[in-house]
């Protein structure tokens, strides 16, 4: 395809790798699986990390503070051009979804392992995403705008409740109201128009159907970039904590044959609108229920918790990544929709979860994983690693493969049991507890399950202290 | 006579003493068959990457004064254009602000100050080299009296 | 079930493993897994080893020396008592397939992880387990009696050529020979029953159909003690140096419908008739020219290779040996013969292959494995292990599990290629040479394709070095 | 003289004194065959095993004399059977053959000897308990003259 740095000497090509962490290890793990040599672009904090040891080369592109290291372009760009890298992989957030460094790339004639950069700015905003998804046919939340406040009854009846007053310029989730019936509709409407107004110097507004007990369902895409798309399943990742997710799986539980084919069949669609190219997540939600399904956003990158799907279907998304950008084959195959096996990712973070979820960095003394039948870890750690202060607190991921459901449950309720993090106060208990709760167990809780159900835990225990 | 051929027990202790004066984080003394390991934190010797990290501070010899370390990853410069006279030549006078080189990233240019007064006595990198941040760019002697 | 130590207790059951290295540090696994304490019972040698940290408590039953400690009965039987064990698993080798050890400890109401006595014995010897094979339909080697070696050429047309002469009273290899055509088998036939009765007292004589080139392929069973047969696919280990199995995988490639058939199907029927009580393994060798398929032996214990069969179907088999053991319910599920991924295992051993396979023990100064998707490592080695002389040269099986087998054997070199261990030699070096040879990407290499190759390599490099 | 060659103890004792009230992590000093190793923090020596491990000769005091471990695995009986009186009694005096115990494995009675001469001072098991190979069962005073 397109020329390479390397491409005319016998030497193998240089990934950059522009990302910290336990992605950093996993794309290093990438790069050695496809024969390249890893090269890691590291801020000062993390110049002597673990994935700094297994790469081939570290270039120190700044110091700690994200703003002045992983977060600038500019830097990646050229830490590429030093590196002599063919393609610079940049994990997940940070730079991954910013057109910016794919532009750079792309006029030094380097390869940037995800979508090209008008895909990125396509989906890179909610609105942007929705014209797109609807373009190709892909189910959206009902909405309308709102022409006139004192009419608007019904418009809300055609959407239905309970439904979501938002204004159309705000943004961050300011001036968004939760309305259950026709009389709040009326009375809130005006007040909403004159609260936009006033905030965003406009005071258009628009009505969006709201699923109250919806679950977090998303479709691992494929693209060849010229049109093909490749599906590989889905994900649950309802267990969530204030939008983090904490807990995944693969495949969705519980799922018709129906509401799967509507995801998986809208995912391919917005694949081939869009000629998508590399590894891609659409997002979607599923109301608990009607089983209707909407679209949410697609994720133009890798995400945290493709090793789910890796392990349920046998492949190697993130060298399939590297590949496709070095003008490779990406050597994926073609897969059912429903894996043969169960697999479950514990995400395991550095924050108490009895206090608050504060983060509690400080040094590993020492670690030990699990170890036996289908389990994988993705971690940074080892033994007197000193996890920093200035970064998200993922310290390792926890993937449990088994031939069914409930065994996978049970093999990832033990793997947690067998983990020992000493030095530092891990999310551990919230997956223990998580793990054996019936309706975990059950399948299939909503995005709203797992907050109060583990405050309803944490005021029992305080409860059981007096 | 042995005592010249191997320090006295009395040598060693005198030797820690000094050390344990100085301000040294790790020693390490070996006299024939006499070795003296100190470390004021961490393990005796500390992990090196197996990674060919590039870290030249580390590797290159650093003659005493102080380092202006580079503020980015980029292309160090010593001129203000090609062709140009460099901005500060070798043994001259500088101040905090006085402009040394120019980092270049991606096209964009960043002046490097001296940040101190003095005389700057060499620099660690040549002209046009590819530099990472943190990276000794060079050195001055500061005024005594600053 | 029956009665078992810890039975009227709340506490956890105890495991007693009978076993060192790495399938010690894979039992314990599984007893975690399933909730149970793990104390090992571990000679002097092995008193601080890596299994011995990863169990509850650690029971010294000897001196290095195998024969004053893992293989000692009574000492084991003794060690379960004292950690008052409900189970004894004995891992592989040892006394995993002697009947002394199951029968003490029947006696003492402790359940043995493996067949009934009973069954041992019945599979324990070649010629019995012909018996038994044979009653239960399951194809075997043509072989007859010789009443007279004046007349041995009609016996010898029966049975087709090549052929061997064996001693029946025979043993350990001795007094084999092997016959080409009616008159070789005429003229040697009346030597080998000379030799026979000189050696072994007895100069009765049968003869047995041999293939020079086969395939060793082995199907891996689980009864319930009770008629019960289930069969968790098929492997091959034809990848072999002396007998000795050096890579493995999971399922046998290239294998007919109707060739896997007969292998699954003659091993339902032989479990069926011992009413064979948990995981066993029916070897068979498949004959490349015919594919005719005849019966080896039974395995009656887990297998080195076990995991391959794990990581292909997403199951436990070491945990469900001691939940049948305990009487619980083993939770396997039902599968179908040819799983939907390649597992490959790679044997690491302290072996030097330029040299022979001299032995290399020593202290294992750093070991690193690779990451990443699809890796398993079973292994007792860490920073600093001494690895001793005493045991055999089993350090690590890398397992490696993709889509397809193409990837699988991508991935495995991959994998392979990345694995640090300083302080001994290993085997890796073979395990890069097969995984990168024509013969064995193909696939369906014979038992006699490893020996010469690597002395055909061998005899190469020295050539190259003059 | 030796006084110079090699540390008395007493140099020793100076020596991490003098480490000791300085601000090191971590120390090792080697002089001629004697080596001294400190650290404030971390284990010097080998890891102990997290399981409970019953070795308690680890654990146990150990009198001062010859330690007779047990040759297996087993049960440790002091008598040659219920009732009868104890093989040797503390304080008797024992020759290399004379049989201080038995170890019962699996109902097979396995005798244990002395090993040396000397004066049997104090048994480490009590009678009828679970004894493992290696474990301290007795301690001989030996004879001065052996």
């Amino acid at each position: 395809m397109s020329e390479k740095g390397n491409a005319d000497s016998e030497a193998p090509p240089v990934v950059l790798v522009a990302n910290r962490g336990e992605i950093a290890v996993r794309i290093i793990a990438a790069a050695r699986r496809i024969g390249a040599s890893p090269v890691l672009a590291a801020s000062a904090a993390d110049a002597d990390s673990p994935a700094a040891r297994l790469a081939d080369r570290v270039i120190v592109i700044g110091p700690a503070p994200v703003a002045q290291s992983y977060l600038r372009p500019e830097l990646i760009a050229t830490a590429a051009l030093q590196a002599g890298a063919s393609v610079v992989h940049p994990g997940y957030g940070f730079l991954s979804e910013q057109p910016e460094l794919a532009e750079l790339l792309e006029i030094e004639k380097i390869a940037f392992a995800g979508p090209r950069p008008e895909t990125l700015r396509a989906v890179g905003d909610k609105s942007s995403a929705r014209k797109v998804a609807l373009a190709a046919g892909v189910p959206v939340a009902p909405a309308v705008e709102v022409d006139d406040v004192e009419t608007v009854a019904g418009l809300g009846d055609s959407i239905g409740y309970p439904l979501l007053i938002k204004a159309v310029f705000g943004g961050g989730g300011r001036g968004i109201r939760l309305v259950n019936d026709a009389g709040e509709l009326a009375r809130l409407a005006p007040q909403a128009a004159a609260e936009a107004l006033a905030a965003f110097g406009n005071g258009a507004l628009y009505l969006e159907r709201f699923y109250p007990a919806a679950r977090h369902v998303e479709v691992q895409v494929f693209g060849d970039g010229e049109g093909r798309a490749q599906i590989f399943g889905d994900r649950d990742c309802s267990v969530q904590r204030r939008h983090q997710k904490l807990i995944e799986e693969c495949p969705a539980p519980g799922l018709s044959v129906a509401t799967r084919a509507v995801m998986h069949d809208a995912s391919r669609a917005l694949v081939q609108a869009l000629a998508y190219r590399g590894a891609g997540t659409v997002e979607f939600l599923v109301d608990t229920q009607s089983e209707a399904v909407v679209f949410l956003e697609v994720n133009a990158r890798i995400q945290v918790e493709h090793p789910v799907t890796e392990e349920a279907y046998g492949i190697d998304l993130v060298a399939a990544q590297l590949r496709l950008a070095l003008g490779w084959d990406p050597e994926l195959p073609d897969v059912p929709p429903v894996p043969s096996a169960t697999v479950i990712e514990l995400r395991i973070n550095a924050e108490d979860p009895e206090n608050d979820f504060r983060p509690s960095p400080g040094t590993i003394s020492r670690v030990r994983w699990p170890g036996g039948p289908g389990i994988r870890v993705d971690t940074q750690l080892e033994d007197g690693y000193r996890f920093p202060p200035f970064y998200d607190s993922l310290m390792a991921k926890l993937i449990v493969r088994a031939h069914s459901r409930d065994a996978a449950v049970a093999a990832a309720r033990s793997a947690a049991a067998t983990v020992e993090i000493d030095g530092v106060t891990t999310t551990l208990a919230l997956h223990e507890f998580v793990l054996s709760h019936p309706d975990f167990i059950r399948g299939g809780v909503t995005t709203s399950w797992f907050g109060p159900t583990w405050e309803h835990r944490s005021e029992q225990r305080m409860e059981s202290v007096r | 006579m042995t005592d010249d051929a191997t320090p006295s027990w009395q040598h060693l202790l005198d030797l820690v003493a000094q050390l344990d004066s100085g301000s040294y984080d790790s020693a390490s003394v070996t006299y024939g068959d006499v070795s003296v390991q100190l470390s004021r934190s961490g393990p005796l010797s500390a992990p090196v990457p197996s990674s060919a990290s590039t870290t030249p501070a580390t590797t290159s010899p650093k003659p005493s004064g102080t380092i202006i370390a580079s503020p980015m990853i980029g292309v160090f410069y010593r001129c203000p254009s090609p062709g140009a006279p460099p901005f500060v030549e070798i043994g001259a006078s500088v101040e905090p602000d006085t402009t040394i080189g120019i980092v270049e990233v991606m096209k964009m240019m960043n002046p490097v100050s001296a940040g101190v007064n003095g005389t700057l006595t060499s620099f660690l990198v040549r002209d046009h080299e590819q530099v990472e941040y943190g990276q000794a760019l060079a050195v001055v002697a500061e005024a005594s009296s600053q």
